[in-house]
């Protein structure tokens, strides 16, 4: 593992915790679809720098699924609905952007002290790039708390798959079942969401999952 | 190796997938309700054969002594929910609460989770397992929103939602165990095989360990319902038709279960990780002394009954983290009971909905009046869920409240004071319910009782004689434990 | 020979009970009268009421059943045979072995417990009164009593009262804190069961007031006799339990020849005129209670009793 | 039906706990003594007989308990033979409780079978139209007062000598605690005692309150005969002690490894706990004596007095014939005793409504009676159950987000856990 190669992929391992900052501050729908787009580009970037490092060909269909479905498909499938559910306006986070700016910090500061302990015998590259992973999940778990919107929501979960997949691919050796199954788990995510998101279109007029909330089984 | 267990072991598998895509294609409703049931049969018939003779462990398959138990209890539970979802799904249609397009969707999607939970249980690799756990939960999610009423698809986004966080967080946890033992095994499979993690767990490394454990508790956690994580639980099986709610609390919970169980074996491998069990009896008392409390404001009977099993499912969780050969038989026995029982009464709640129409508490009075088999059947699986004496559950909670009293006998007196708290809650409900002359309207009940008495008189046996070959097995299990 | 000697002893004793009772309530009250400025009536006065009363007619109430008939025969045989067990002039006695200090308490709660259901059983209010009273006065002084009765038998070691005795007249008794609280309590619960001054007039039938003259309002003639001469028996046995436990000289001890027994009767009728005098003077210089403060009268007997016991073991010093 | 209960405790605690340790002996005595006193308490304020009879129950069992309890101080301290004194008082309690608690239940049913009324204050004057069934419950109510010839008095004896061996015990505690039971004990008999005269004495004697009392028939026979059975069961055991204890001994040997010494050899069958010098009863001997003075007392009267009986009104000083109602009734029975401990233990306020002067209607007495031990106890932990359950309600509507919420803040604490641990 020449440094040079690690110094590649921590490039793009933080460039993916810079743009889910990103993906936090943003406000708009249509700019946080795009920010998606983007933070969808560098996963699939850095799974590819992997594909090279380890010279394991199959982290390449991984990449090129990555870039195919979440970079592209996706972000054009969600810039219809939002289009056509006519809530391309702003969306007001529930928390100012300032208090989960520095909610995010303290969460990557976190997911670095709980990475330290780890020993040296699991390898340099592994320790930071689970770090930035953890911080990718904590991160994107973080937006689904702070987001009204079901498309934004559903956007940050894909985040958190996103650093997974980071973490998976920063596993060297990890059988190609699990890249199978992330990449599975994706599509299907996908066409769950899709149907939900047309069939909450159909019901309710709006993806306001505070909305959605009136409607609960049982009533207090 | 001999060729029959093979032959079962695939067949196991085989077998609802098979009939997962048949079903797809079938239109008429009483031939895909009776393959349904055929094919739950014969995949009881495959795991009973699977207790007399074992394959080796293979990379991807593995029958150990553990997920056998688990094996068998949810054959059994998925064969008796087919025969009882023949008969709702049956009344369903008539009620017209569910199209004929979506009755194959029914039928497909209820194999189809057969098959995840079965691929769960029975796989040696690490990830096949997460996938096998999240073809279970998308197939249940599906179920759950088939209703198409705004509460069921509220319940169904909230169950996703939460089931991908934890299915997410439960995926990263088993990266890191891969990191850890592909330091000590190399790569490959061998790393991610469950008999090759835990001979040598001990050279891994603790802090990764630790790291992973604690998202596999919280991934997992979520599934099995433990308090912070539990949201989901009680709408999913509110608003599901109730034979899914009675598979889910009867089995996907215990398959989530499971995967925490063979996690801490892992982890309690290693001397130098952090002890899971302190971790496992905070969540698990934290669930029992919530849920408990929980009980008393319900309003509607199916809510009702999915906090209690939160609560039993805090009971085993707690009892694990207890740990001893004692906690453990206990905390395996109590799943096994559990899951009859609870399906047991969510046959029975399933059959009250239909007939009252309602699933309101304040709306159902006075069953034993109006349907006696249906309100003493009722009566009787609260007595058992209750954990009262006659039913097995007492046993098992008696056995932990004791073994408990060993260790630390501050914790065995919140956990008994909790018990009795539920205990007051699900009588008083069960009062109303039960006795008091009938209100509301009430059509005459076509259901199959078969299932029910088949629970609650295994419970029953359970609670007054337990054969010893299967007391000696148990506690073997709970030894591997440890 | 010594079983029959002791028998006609215990005959004898229970003769001088009965003979000496109605004396000893005479003397008190012609000594009250002539503390008080009057001649007061002869000593012998009680006996001829006793007399007077045999002779009368017996008038009975419609309402009356046969608990009103059988009580005062029930009454006056319990308080006699109680009084028979307390070694008066001699000890070891043939049936003192039959019963014991808290036997003896029993039976006078036995005669009292027939005495209230006499008093219930005519059904009028005075009756009422009597009886609810007379068992307030008792609930709070039976656990008194017993508790001296714990502070003596802790002490000597057994809860014979002739065995107290002995132990009394003993070397190793010492002088206790806890004895002297143990004799304020008993006298306390002496004056309150016997109905004397500060707890209740004996001489009056002012209806408010009254507790044991109530109960027994509507008796008359021999039925009136035996249960005045119960109420003799009974002032009688609870000064000679105080003198056989506090004041022990002079009583014989059996088997010890003819002469010893005359010495101890002799003492003894000293004592009965000494313990006479003490009553008769405090009943003089104090004024009747009021009913409800009789409670808290009785409540300090019951705190002494249990502080005396638990005393016991501090000024033992073991 | 208490009866299994004690039995329940003396096998777990005897038998399955092993031995004991010392402050048993003072947590057990002390909450029989005070069961003791509030169980009669209640009864005395009671009015219906049943509630009264099963309240007295707890009084029962709260002097079993005591005994058990000494049984348990003696056996901390490996006093063998006073724990089986202890034990076997405990024991013979039980029995003799069982034998007048169901006469005095069989009276109540005559009663109640008869009048078809369970409150007192309408019954009165019974004895006349029900003479053997008062007599029959005229001896459960002394047995159960624990007076001499009947055998509530021998148990109870037993428990005072069990007492008194107190100051053999090392521990201070105990050695305070124990007379201090011994109070309870013997003020709890007192107490049953006037709750039992009210018992008898508002229901049985008197005049007839209510048109009901006045035409009560006797019972059948059958149930008169159940009640005399038990009666004489009562004088037995209480002339006969002895052979009870010794029936017990098979039981008492194994629980506590010793024994009380053979009762039956001893001359004219008397009981001794321990020693001869130390203390014994005769049943028997003092029975045959208050037959024997009152024989002998009726025979001299009816010798030399006149035997002239003349029925005529009560003389009530003066008063003309009183109606029914003046009576004493249950309430004003047990009124002075109220006011003596009701405030204290059910802090019983009394509010007297005298009306206007001129007004005619009646002034009225009314008594509020709180259950304490119901109040501080069972309310607290019902309004905690439901203060928690209504706070944790909110949690089942909380949104999608707020559950997310929990899970992501539940992931934050664990991994922060986990890096201070580390």
């Amino acid at each position: 593992m020449d440094p040079l190669a690690l110094d590649v992929a921590h490039l793009f391992a933080g460039g993916l915790v810079l743009v889910s900052f990103m993906l936090l501050y943003q406000d708009r729908m249509t700019g946080l679809i795009n920010i998606f787009a983007l933070h969808a580009l560098v996963v699939s970037l850095s799974v590819a720098w992997q594909a090279a490092i380890q010279d394991a060909p199959h982290l390449y269909i991984t990449a090129a699924i990555a870039l195919g479905v979440k970079a592209v498909v996706i972000p054009f499938a969600l810039h219809r609905i939002v289009v056509r559910l006519g809530i391309h306006r702003t969306i007001e986070p529930v928390v100012g952007i300032g208090l989960t700016m520095l909610a995010g910090i303290g969460l990557v500061a976190l997911s670095i002290m709980v990475m330290l302990p780890i020993t040296a015998q699991a390898g340099t590259l592994a320790r930071e790039d689970l770090a930035f992973a953890l911080s990718v999940i904590l991160l994107g778990l973080l937006m689904m708390i702070s987001r009204r919107n079901a498309v934004s929501q559903v956007i940050g979960f894909m985040s958190i798959e996103n650093g997974l997949i980071l973490a998976a691919t920063g596993a060297k050796g990890m059988p190609l079942v699990v890249e199978i199954s992330v990449a599975f788990s994706i599509l299907v995510a996908l066409i769950v969401i899709g149907i939900f998101l047309f069939r909450i279109r159909e019901r309710f007029e709006t993806v306001d999952i505070h909305l959605l909330h009136e409607h609960r089984g049982e009533q207090p | 190796m001999s060729g029959s267990g093979a032959f079962a072991l695939g067949a196991i598998l085989a077998i609802p997938a098979l009939s997962a895509a048949v079903l797809a294609l079938l239109p008429d409703n009483r031939t895909s309700a009776q393959l349904n049931a055929l094919a739950s049969f014969l995949s009881l018939a495959c795991a009973l054969m699977l207790l007399v003779e074992r394959p080796d462990p293979g990379h991807f398959l593995i029958v150990d002594d553990l997920n056998v138990t688990f094996i068998i209890v949810s054959t059994l539970v998925g064969f008796s929910t087919s025969v009882f979802s023949a008969s709702y799904i049956a009344h369903e249609l008539e009620v017209g609460h569910l199209t004929p397009a979506y009755l194959r969707f029914y039928h497909a999607m209820y194999q189809a989770l057969m098959f995840g939970m079965n691929l769960a249980l029975l796989s040696n690799n690490v990830g096949l397992m997460w996938v096998a756990v999240e073809l279970a939960t998308l197939t249940t999610v599906l179920m759950v929103g088939i209703y198409r009423t705004p509460a069921a698809l509220e319940a169904a986004w909230k169950y996703f939602l939460l089931g991908s966080v934890g299915i997410a967080l439960a995926l990263f946890g088993t990266i890191l165990v891969y990191l850890a033992a592909r330091s000590a095994l190399g790569e490959g499979l061998d790393a991610m095989a469950w008999h090759v993690l835990v001979a040598n767990a001990h050279d891994f490394d603790p802090a990764l360990l630790n790291l992973s454990f604690v998202f596999l508790l919280l991934g997992y956690g979520t599934k099995v319902g433990l308090v912070p994580l539990h949201a989901w639980l009680p709408d999913a099986h509110a608003e599901g038709p109730t034979p899914i709610s009675a598979v889910l609390s009867g089995l996907l919970l215990n398959v989530a279960l499971f995967a925490i169980l063979r996690f801490k074996s892992v982890m309690s491998a290693n001397p130098a990780a952090l002890a899971p069990g302190p971790l496992m009896i905070s969540l698990g008392l934290i669930s029992v002394v919530f849920a408990s409390l929980m009980l008393y404001r319900r309003q509607d009977i199916k809510r009702l009954f999915a906090y209690s099993s939160i609560e039993h499912m805090g009971i085993v969780t707690f009892a694990f983290g207890i740990g001893g050969p004692l906690a453990n038989f206990a905390g395996l026995l109590h799943m096994a009971l559990h899951s009859l029982t609870k399906s047991a009464i969510f046959f029975c709640v399933g059959h009250i909905a239909q007939v009252k129409g309602t699933q309101r508490i304040a709306d159902i009075r006075g069953l034993t009046a109006s349907h006696p088999v249906l309100g003493w059947g009722l009566v009787l699986g609260v007595v058992a869920i209750a954990g009262l004496p006659p039913m097995g559950i007492f046993m098992t909670e008696f056995l932990i409240v004791t073994s408990t009293f060993a260790r630390e006998p501050a914790l065995a007196i919140v956990l008994g004071l909790s018990l009795v708290v539920a205990l007051g809650a699900l009588l008083r409900h069960l009062n109303g319910l039960a006795f008091g002359e009938p209100r509301g309207h009430s059509d005459p009940a076509k259901a199959s009782f078969l299932p029910i008495g088949l629970h609650l008189a295994l419970v029953l046996v359970a609670g007054i004689w337990l054969p010893p070959a299967l007391v000696a097995w148990f506690q073997y299990v709970a030894v591997l434990l440890n | 020979m010594a079983v029959i000697l002791d028998a006609i002893v215990q005959l004898g004793e229970m003769l001088v009970v009965l003979v000496l009772a109605p004396l000893l309530a005479g003397y008190v009250r012609t000594l009250k009268a002539r503390l008080l400025g009057r001649r007061g009536p002869p000593l012998v006065q009680p006996y001829r009421d006793l007399l007077r009363l045999l002779r009368k007619e017996v008038v009975l109430a419609h309402g009356a059943s046969w608990v009103f008939r059988v009580a005062p025969y029930l009454v006056f045989a319990t308080t006699w045979v109680a009084a028979a067990l307390v070694p008066t002039f001699a000890t070891g006695l043939v049936i003192s072995y039959a019963a014991d200090m808290i036997a003896i308490v029993a039976l006078l709660g036995s005669a009292r417990f027939m005495l209230a259901l006499a008093g219930l059983d005519v059904g009028t209010s005075f009756g009422g009164i009597g009886s609810s009273r007379e068992m307030m006065i008792a609930s709070l002084a039976e656990p008194a009593m017993l508790m001296v009765v714990f502070t003596l038998s802790l002490l000597a070691g057994s809860t014979q009262l002739s065995s107290i005795a002995a132990f009394m007249q003993g070397p190793d008794v010492g002088l206790r804190v806890s004895l002297a609280l143990a004799l304020v309590a008993l006298v306390m619960v002496a004056i309150a069961e016997n109905a004397r001054i500060p707890v209740d007039n004996p001489a009056t039938h002012l209806e408010l007031t009254m507790v044991h003259e109530a109960m027994i309002l509507e008796y008359s003639g021999r039925h009136l006799a035996l249960i005045e001469a119960a109420s003799f028996v009974k002032l009688l046995l609870y000064v000679s339990v105080i003198a056989c436990a506090f004041a022990p000289w002079g009583i014989a001890v059996s088997g010890q020849g003819f002469a010893a027994y005359l010495l101890g009767l002799a003492a003894y009728v000293a004592k009965l005129a000494a313990g006479g005098f003490l009553l008769a003077v405090f009943e003089t210089s104090i004024a009747k209670m009021r009913v409800f403060r009789v409670s808290d009268f009785l409540g300090a007997a019951l705190m002494l009793g249990l502080l005396a016991t638990l005393l016991l073991f501090v000024s033992r010093g073991t | 039906m208490t009866k299994v209960a004690v039995y329940g405790f003396v096998r777990i605690v005897f038998d399955l706990l092993g031995p004991p340790s010392w402050w048993w002996g003072a947590v057990v005595p002390l909450l029989g003594g005070v069961t003791a006193v509030m169980g009669v308490l209640y009864a005395l304020m009671e009015h219906d007989l049943k509630r009264l009879l099963a309240y007295h129950t707890v009084e029962n069992i709260g002097i079993i308990f005591i005994g058990l309890g000494l049984a348990l101080a003696f056996e901390a301290n490996a006093m063998p033979a006073a724990a089986a004194l202890a034990l076997t008082a405990a024991l013979l309690h039980v029995f003799n409780h069982s034998v007048f608690k169901s006469l005095l239940f069989f009276g109540a049913g005559a009663v109640l079978g008869a009048t078809g009324e369970r409150d007192m204050e309408r019954l009165g004057g019974l004895i006349h139209r029900m003479p053997l069934t008062a007599f029959a419950f005229l001896i459960g109510c002394a047995a159960i007062s624990a007076l001499p010839p009947f055998n509530g008095f021998v148990s109870e004896w037993l428990t005072f000598q069990a007492i008194l061996l107190s100051p053999a015990l090392p521990q201070w505690l105990l050695k305070f605690l124990i007379p201090a039971i011994g109070a309870l004990l013997a003020l709890s008999a007192a107490l049953a005692a006037a709750c039992f005269v009210k018992a008898f004495g508002i229901t049985f004697l008197g005049r007839a309150r209510t048109q009901v009392a006045r035409e009560a028939v006797e019972t059948d026979r059958w149930s008169l005969a159940a009640m005399f059975g038990l009666a004489a069961l009562c004088l037995l055991a209480g002339i006969l002690p002895g052979y009870f204890i010794d029936a017990l001994a098979p039981v008492i040997h194994p629980l506590t490894g010793a024994n009380l010494p053979r009762q039956d050899e001893l001359d004219w069958l008397t009981i001794v706990p321990i020693a001869q010098s130390r203390s014994s009863y005769n049943g028997l001997l003092l029975f045959l004596f208050i037959a024997l003075a009152a024989g002998l007392g009726a025979e001299v009267i009816h010798r030399w007095s006149s035997a002239a009986i003349r029925r005529s009104d009560p003389w009530d000083c003066g008063f003309p014939d009183a109606s029914p109602m003046t009576q004493y009734t249950a309430g004003s029975f047990s009124q002075p005793i109220r006011r003596v401990f009701g405030s204290v233990v059910f802090r019983a306020r009394e509010e007297v409504h005298i009306p206007a002067p001129g007004d005619v209607r009646a002034a009225r007495l009314h008594v509020q009676l709180r259950d304490v031990p119901w109040d501080l106890l069972y309310v607290p932990a019902a309004r905690l159950v439901n203060y928690a359950a209504e706070r944790l309600n909110r949690m089942q509507f909380l949104t999608i987000r707020g559950y997310l919420t929990l899970v992501f803040g539940a992931l934050v604490v664990l991994l922060m856990v986990l890096s201070i641990w580390q």
